[in-house]
């Protein structure tokens, strides 16, 4: 249909949700209903959508598919979508969270609707965008783009320092990424094309590499984020609403690590090899002190925000032990902590549309009134700590074990991460569900009503299913993740002989230079 | 000395400049016959005009050069002066509505747009130092008396003497440095510049180029010759305000890049650093200062100077891609501006005009698509993507990475960032802040106008390749 | 060159307009007792009669009554201003007759570019009045200056476009060519004045009115504005500004002559009537022009100054703007134009 | 005798008083109007000099622009002048102020 | 001596004498006139009040438009004055551009008559 592939579909599904929310009229008590509806059979039409991509996807290809083109900027610069087994996963997660944030905003959001669900809708297409491209300046295009609605999503819908918070969201993650923008057109004058596939193919100088990876680093650092650029995440989540704080974490954050397995490691491997060791430092600095942070917080949003900036610790620590099983499990663990932290923030949500605050000291004893609730939570909170059978151990697990392969030092220190994780998830766990409940306001609460318990059933079980059965997303990563590997052991190969022979060269020709010197000296001293 | 010249030269070329001056003359006939009562119809018809003679630029082709090599119409001088010709036209769709409301809806002021097109589409077409500089003048003369129309307005009136004053020590500057160079190579068209110039470089050619160059960073309103701008911004009326921002700009940069590259392409080392130093500072100042202001007005003045500042880079560069960049940059940031300035002229309660970042609290409750459009404008303008903005400072910028300005180039994506903050502000207003009464409805030459432009900046990257391969052909022309 | 050779071209040139000046002033003594008796005539008046025979001493008594007049400086005025503005004013109207030809080769510079100097030094007389009238302090010195600049220079356009009219017919500049361009067989029939005949009397209301004579002389009108930018002007200060006016009135008269009467060419272009002196000839043409301005201030009333606006600005402009698109056409149709 | 160089050192010096009587200048609006044609003069006088020199006309042929547009220039800033006392009813630099930019 | 001097030595040497001639007579009183100055003599004329501003005072927009418009004209007599003196080696094409030249004057011309420029009252 007029060329366009799936993937075309799928950023264009929510884009028509989006402009038909909008020609909707004036905000009445019925609009804002047809725009609920509206939004979420756009979302779901998405996911199934996502899911016959999926059918058509061949699991056991390293190579890109379902790829389409169309003329863009210039014919270096097309507009390029395709798929691969780092990709696919995360259009699915992405598609799979969207329903359940509308769902989530339901009642929620109450005034200006309509707006809500059209930032939504873009932001989603925004997402998929990222995930899909295959062109860098594309890439850069979505992954820049998907900063207007989040922006707006907090600063319209969000708490009271909710200005401050997406300004700050807004600015750092833009600095950020300008540099890697001023990076992609360096690649562009170098290799002619902004075509990812070729740019795959296309091996950097040395040198260039490392300011290029610099470039790069700093925008997915931010965004993934990174110790000491993450001190925007926890102002964000704190101040979005819960939709948008399930977005964020479940989705935005994993733009970042995606960068690096999609860009960073594959096309600047040389750069990537000799930067390791700095990312290694800055994810162990963020899994324990980040951790120790989340100990701190009285805010329950705020403490779940940093045990997010300590997950993604994992994640930049488990891709770049450079070898299979770390790049894996990172790659779970983006998904997983995907569900995971979504879900957990749906489950603030729950409460806070309650009870309209999250302090931690404001409840307690909640499993007494919730005892659904109080089920859920546990899940996932086992899930955020990571303990087997759930999906979070999976990730983990196997981001440790590469982290062991490629240095114990750091692999040691990353233990403490988990250990911390499950004292502040539990100790959260306790103070919240457990306990007297002697609060008199908490008297009345209600549990889970027949919507909420439609958003968060599906993710219990996926929780559990991917912990006890990892098989299918991990089978879905490793084709791509050996090719990639594959080709970085080659990369480095060639750079080492490469450099030998440079080294050899160099000597050769010092040589050289000192034989015809020599003679001068001695014409001379004659 | 020449012989006197008895055959009559090509006037094809020049058709456009020639339809527009006759249709000017005539409708000066035309409202000085009419009298005061002929606004409206003088609008239309310079309206008309204008369109029409869109329509002619548009439809010329290829690379000639006539009256004795003062003028040249290639494919860049066409794209300049087809944007030129969209910004005069909006700027008289913006203005109906503002000036029978202020009640100075005399016909001479779509005349004096009309006349400074012209001037404008000469200074696009110049090649030699005496075209340049007629058409320079030309549309600084209009300009100065459209910023003063407001005449009973103590702003107005101070707008156009501060423009007036400084315009002309520009003018002067621009001149006295022409003249060092005309001096110095002992030609002033720009071909014969180039031959001239082909060996060293004496100190008195430097000495004009600077010259030459601070002129011109003064029409530009670039730093440091920029301290006209907010004051003739705020003080003139606000439609007159929108037109300095568009068109003129336009045609100071197509002067720009005609001196630098038609004339000096040899002697890049003496102006890159030059151009360089100003881009760096317009870009940095535009930012910074910007952040500051209350008045929509300044703020926009603020945000021109950081504009020609981004646009400049892709000068810097000074190789094809550049000029490329340049031509796309100011494409986009007509619309851009115009978009803004179409939504600044719907302001409008109970006969008063609003101004001030305050007055657009909470636009977006108020107005939804006023809101979205401006806070549209203000994100392409901050350069995120995928807004028009965004691909206006990727071409400027892919220039410099390629001609080695990593370092200009590094600096400019920080400044536009500290920009970011001040645009965002205004979307800040616009959306998470209370909501005031609202405001009239848009009047209709607005709506036509910020519908266009925002049509042009959300839609863009949908379809670039015409612009892109049009500005691409124009930047060719030069090389 | 040596110095002393130098000194003596210098000094020669010196003597040479040291007589054209004397007797320029001592001709435009006579022309102000013209001036007075021919007014009075046409008034049955006898006019000056008491210093010596018929008066003919009356200018030059005048003279020494001014001179020997007290000279008041207004304490308001600005002094140096105030004497400078008579200086210019006197000096800029006789620095016009540097140029122009008496007879053939009778001009003490024969400038290539005569009539735009002449037109140039005449436009700067303005600056004699305004300085005059700004120096006084004084209210209606300082109305009546601007009133007299801006009646001089209303004027002057139209007498630019006039020019050029003679200046498409002569091609040149040259006061002297101008004059050798209308030495044809056909006599006082080959001058301007007929071929340009509407140019001439343009030409002669704009003399009227930039030399502010009667009656056009409403910045000095002695009723409303008490002699205008002169009215605190006393002793020779004040001669000086009176003998400007005339030494202007004159120059317009010689100019005329130039342009449209043939300057120094007998009005019959063959014996014994060429034996005639050059000077003669052009001393009787300017005279009669003379006459024809003295016998105006006699007969017509003074305009109002709204009048003597439009009749610059709406009449002589366009006419003689028209007059030069015409001029161009019957030139270049005819293929008459000099040089072509 | 006098050559180019002399010719260059006044259009300079004139120049520069223009530059400097418009920045320095804080009394009278009239005055830069002045300056502005100072400037104009200098540049004319660096044409015709250079003109000559060259014995190309072009220069000459630029001065008579310039002198065009001067005229132009200065009718121009006369009348915003105007209309300006008359809003302010004051033309003295330091009134030119209603805006601080 | 060249041929630049040669014109104008005489030109200014003219202007010199007239100077002098001026000076002498502006001078003279000053030498040989009686003079006795007394404060009446001095106020300036003023109808016989006594004068209570200044002199220089506000004076009428008109003025100013007539300077305006001699300056536009003006200035267009001296762009004809080179064209007319080579009129008659022109050709059409610079015929016709004088012509189009005082057809954009009169068009000028036209619109100050009816914008009321012209008048005085």
């Amino acid at each position: 249909m007029f060329g366009l592939g799936i993937l075309s579909g799928l950023l264009i599904v929510p884009l028509a949700g989006a402009a038909f929310i909008l020609t909707l009229g004036e905000e009445t008590e019925a609009v804002k209903r047809n725009a609920r509806w509206a939004a979420l059979i756009t979302t779901i039409v998405t996911f199934l959508l996502s899911l016959a991509a999926w059918a058509r996807y061949d699991i056991a290809s390293p190579s890109f598919q379902l790829v389409e083109s169309h003329a863009w900027l210039a014919e270096t610069i097309r507009f390029k979508l395709g798929v691969d087994g780092f990709s696919m996963p995360l259009i699915l997660l992405t598609t799979f969270l969207m329903p359940f944030c509308i769902g989530a905003s339901w009642l929620s959001v109450e005034h200006r609707v309509k707006e809500y669900f059209v930032a939504f809708l873009v932001l989603e297409t925004t997402m998929i965008g990222v995930f899909c491209a295959l062109d860098l300046v594309l890439f850069y295009l979505f992954f820049e783009a998907g900063l207007i609605p989040m922006f707006l999503i907090i600063g319209i819908w969000g708490g009271k320092r909710r200005i401050y918070a997406s300004f700050k969201f807004f600015l750092y993650t833009l600095l950020g990424s300008v540099l890697m923008l001023l990076a992609i057109m360096a690649m562009y004058w170098e290799a002619g094309t902004t075509d990812i596939p070729t740019l795959l193919a296309h091996r950097f100088p040395v040198g260039m590499q490392w300011w290029l990876w610099l470039a790069f680093f700093a925008s997915f650092a931010v965004k993934m984020p990174m110790w000491p650029v993450h001190t925007w995440l926890p102002d964000a989540h704190v101040e979005a609403p819960t939709a948008g704080s399930v977005i964020l974490a479940g989705i935005l954050l994993k733009m970042g690590g995606y960068g690096f397995i999609r860009i960073s490691l594959p096309m600047l491997p040389d750069a990537s090899a000799e930067f390791a060791p700095l990312v290694f430092a800055l994810s162990v600095i963020a899994i324990i002190f980040t951790s120790l942070t989340a100990m701190m917080q009285t805010d329950i949003k705020k403490l779940i925000a940093y045990s997010s900036v300590a997950h993604m610790g994992f994640v930049t620590l488990g891709l770049f032990t450079l070898n299979e099983q770390g790049i894996q499990g990172a790659l779970f663990l983006m998904i997983s902590h995907g569900i995971v932290s979504g879900a957990l923030f749906l489950c603030v949500g729950v409460v806070y549309d309650r009870m309209h605050t999250r302090e931690i000291a404001a409840y307690g004893g909640l499993v007494k009134r919730m005892p659904l609730y109080a089920a859920a939570m546990m899940v996932f909170t086992m899930a955020n700590v990571g303990l087997p059978g759930t999906s979070g151990f999976v990730g983990e697990f196997l981001a440790m074990m590469g982290a062991f392969k490629a240095n114990p030092t750091v692999a040691f220190f990353s233990v403490f991460g988990i250990i911390l994780s499950a004292g502040y998830a539990l100790w959260l766990y306790a103070r919240v569900i457990y306990g007297k409940l002697e609060k008199p306001n908490l008297q009345g609460i209600l549990d889970l009503d027949l919507r909420e318990k439609i958003i968060i059933a599906p993710l219990v079980a996926l929780t559990i299913w991917y912990g006890v059965h990892p098989a299918p997303v991990l089978d879905t990563f490793a084709p791509s993740t050996e090719a990639l590997m594959q080709n970085m052991r080659t990369a480095l190969a060639n750079t080492q002989t490469a450099e030998a022979a440079a080294k050899a060269a160099k000597l050769a020709a010092a040589e050289n230079m000192a034989g015809p010197k020599s003679q001068k000296i001695e014409a001379a001293a004659r | 000395m020449t012989p006197i010249q008895s055959v009559l030269p090509a006037i094809t070329p020049v058709l456009p400049e020639i339809v527009l001056s006759i249709g000017a003359l005539l409708l000066v006939l035309w409202g000085a016959w009419r009298g005061e009562r002929s606004a409206e119809s003088v609008n239309l018809g310079a309206l008309g005009l204008l369109i029409f003679t869109f329509f002619l630029v548009v439809s010329q082709t290829g690379q000639v050069t006539t009256l004795n090599g003062a003028f040249i119409a290639d494919p860049f001088a066409r794209v300049m002066k087809a944007l030129i010709l969209i910004g005069s036209s909006a700027t008289i769709l913006l203005s109906r509505d503002y000036f029978q409301r202020e009640r100075i809806d005399r016909f001479e002021y779509p005349l004096l747009i009309v006349l400074c097109t012209i001037g404008m589409m000469v200074m696009a077409s110049a090649n030699d130092l005496i075209s340049l500089y007629l058409g320079l003048e030309l549309q600084s003369l209009a300009a100065y008396v459209i910023a003063a129309f407001h005449r009973d307005d103590v702003k107005s009136t101070e707008a156009g003497l501060k423009y007036f004053v400084l315009g002309a020590l520009s003018s002067g500057m621009l001149l006295y440095g022409a003249s060092l160079v005309y001096g110095f190579t002992g030609t002033v068209s720009f071909p014969g510049i180039v031959t001239a110039l082909d060996g060293p470089v004496s100190f008195g050619i430097v000495l004009g180029i600077v010259f030459v160059a601070a002129g011109v960073a003064f029409k530009l309103a670039a730093v440091p010759f920029h301290m006209w701008t907010p004051d003739v911004y705020e003080g003139s009326p606000t439609p007159v305000t929108a037109f300095f921002a568009s068109a003129p700009k336009m045609a100071a940069m197509a002067m720009t890049v005609r001196v630098f590259i038609g004339a000096f392409p040899d002697v890049t080392a003496v102006w890159q650093q030059i151009i360089v130093f100003v881009s760096i500072a317009s870009m940095a100042l535009g930012s910074f200062a910007a952040i500051g202001q209350r008045n929509l007005k300044r703020l926009m003045a603020y945000s021109s100077i950081g504009n020609v500042g981004y646009a400049l880079i892709g000068l810097a560069a000074g190789s094809e891609e550049g000029i490329r960049g340049v031509v796309i940059y100011m494409v986009i940031y007509l619309a851009m501006t115009l978009g803004a300035f179409a939504v600044l002229l719907s302001l409008r309660r109970k006969d008063r005009m609003f101004e001030t970042i305050d007055d657009l609290s909470g636009l977006s409750r108020t107005h939804p698509w006023l809101a979205f459009s401006l806070a549209a404008m203000m994100f392409s303008l901050a350069g995120i993507p995928p807004l028009a903005g965004f691909f206006a400072k990727f071409y400027v910028f892919a220039a410099a990475i390629k001609a080695g300005l990593v370092t200009l180039a590094v600096i400019g994506v920080v400044t536009s960032v500290v920009g970011a903050f001040y645009y965002l502000r205004l979307v800040k207003v616009m959306y998470f802040d209370e909501a005031q009464a609202p405001y009239e409805r848009i009047p209709p030459g607005s709506a036509i106008v910020l519908a266009a432009s925002s049509v042009v900046v959300v839609l863009f990257f949908l379809i670039p390749a015409p612009l892109v391969a049009a500005a691409g052909s124009a930047a060719k022309s030069l090389f | 060159m040596t110095f002393l050779e130098v000194l003596g071209t210098v000094l020669l040139i010196a003597l040479k307009s040291f007589v054209l000046l004397a007797a320029l002033l001592v001709f435009i003594a006579y022309a102000l007792l013209a001036d007075r008796k021919i007014w009075a005539a046409v008034q049955l008046r006898r006019g000056p009669n008491v210093v010596g025979p018929w008066g003919l001493f009356q200018s030059f008594a005048d003279l020494l009554k001014f001179v020997l007049k007290e000279p008041v400086i207004p304490a308001g005025a600005n002094k140096a201003i105030y004497l400078l503005a008579p200086l210019v004013f006197a000096m800029l109207a006789l620095a016009s007759w540097a140029v122009i030809p008496l007879a053939d080769g009778w001009a003490i510079a024969d400038l290539n570019v005569g009539i735009v100097y002449i037109f140039a030094i005449s436009s700067l007389g303005v600056y004699g009045v305004i300085m005059g009238g700004w120096a006084s302090n004084s209210k209606y010195a300082f109305l009546g200056a601007l009133r007299s600049a801006a009646q001089m220079i209303s004027y002057e356009v139209s007498l630019g476009f006039v020019i050029i009219c003679v200046l498409l017919c002569a091609g040149s500049l040259n006061l002297s060519r101008i004059v050798m361009a209308q030495d044809t067989a056909l006599g006082l029939f080959g001058w301007y004045w007929l071929w340009l005949f509407p140019m001439f009397g343009v030409f002669f209301v704009s003399a009227l009115a930039e030399t502010n004579r009667p009656p056009f002389d409403l910045p000095e009108a002695e009723s409303e504005l008490v002699a205008g930018y002169m009215v605190e002007y006393s002793s020779t200060p004040y001669l000086l500004f009176m003998l400007g006016e005339y030494v202007a009135i004159m120059t317009m008269c010689a100019l005329g002559t130039v342009l449209f009467l043939g300057g120094w060419l007998s009005p019959i272009p063959f014996a014994p009537f060429t034996w005639v002196p050059g000077v003669i000839w052009f001393a009787l043409k300017a005279s009669f022009l003379f006459f024809m301005i003295a016998m105006v201030k006699a007969m017509v009333p003074r305009y109002r100054y709204d009048q003597l606006m439009r009749l610059g600005w709406k009449v002589f402009l366009p006419l003689s703007l028209i007059s030069v698109i015409v001029v161009a056409f019957v030139l270049k149709l005819t293929g008459l134009a000099p040089g072509a | 005798m006098i050559g180019l160089s002399h010719y260059l050192t006044v259009a300079a010096i004139l120049f520069t008083l223009g530059v400097l009587g418009i920045f320095i200048n804080r009394k009278n609006v009239i005055v830069i109007l002045m300056s502005v044609e100072l400037i104009l003069l200098a540049v004319n006088i660096n044409f015709v000099a250079f003109s000559t020199h060259l014995n190309d006309i072009t220069g000459q042929v630029f001065a008579l622009f310039v002198l065009t547009v001067a005229a132009a220039e200065a009718a121009i800033g006369l009348a915003i002048l105007v209309v300006f006392f008359r809003n302010r009813g004051s033309i003295a630099v330091e009134d030119v102020s209603m805006m601080k930019g | 001596m060249t041929g630049l001097l040669a014109d104008y030595l005489p030109l200014i040497v003219f202007i010199g004498v007239s100077l002098f001639i001026a000076a002498a007579l502006l001078v003279a009183p000053f030498v040989v006139a009686y003079s006795s100055p007394d404060p009446e003599k001095l106020s300036a004329y003023e109808c016989g009040f006594n004068a209570f501003d200044d002199a220089r005072m506000k004076f009428d927009v008109r003025f100013y438009l007539v300077a305006i418009l001699f300056i536009i004209f003006d200035l267009e007599v001296a762009f004809l004055f080179p064209w007319a003196i080579t009129f008659g080696e022109l050709g059409w094409f610079g015929f016709w551009s004088m012509m189009i030249f005082l057809g954009v004057l009169t068009v000028g011309f036209v619109y100050e008559w009816r914008k009321g420029a012209l008048e005085w009252d």
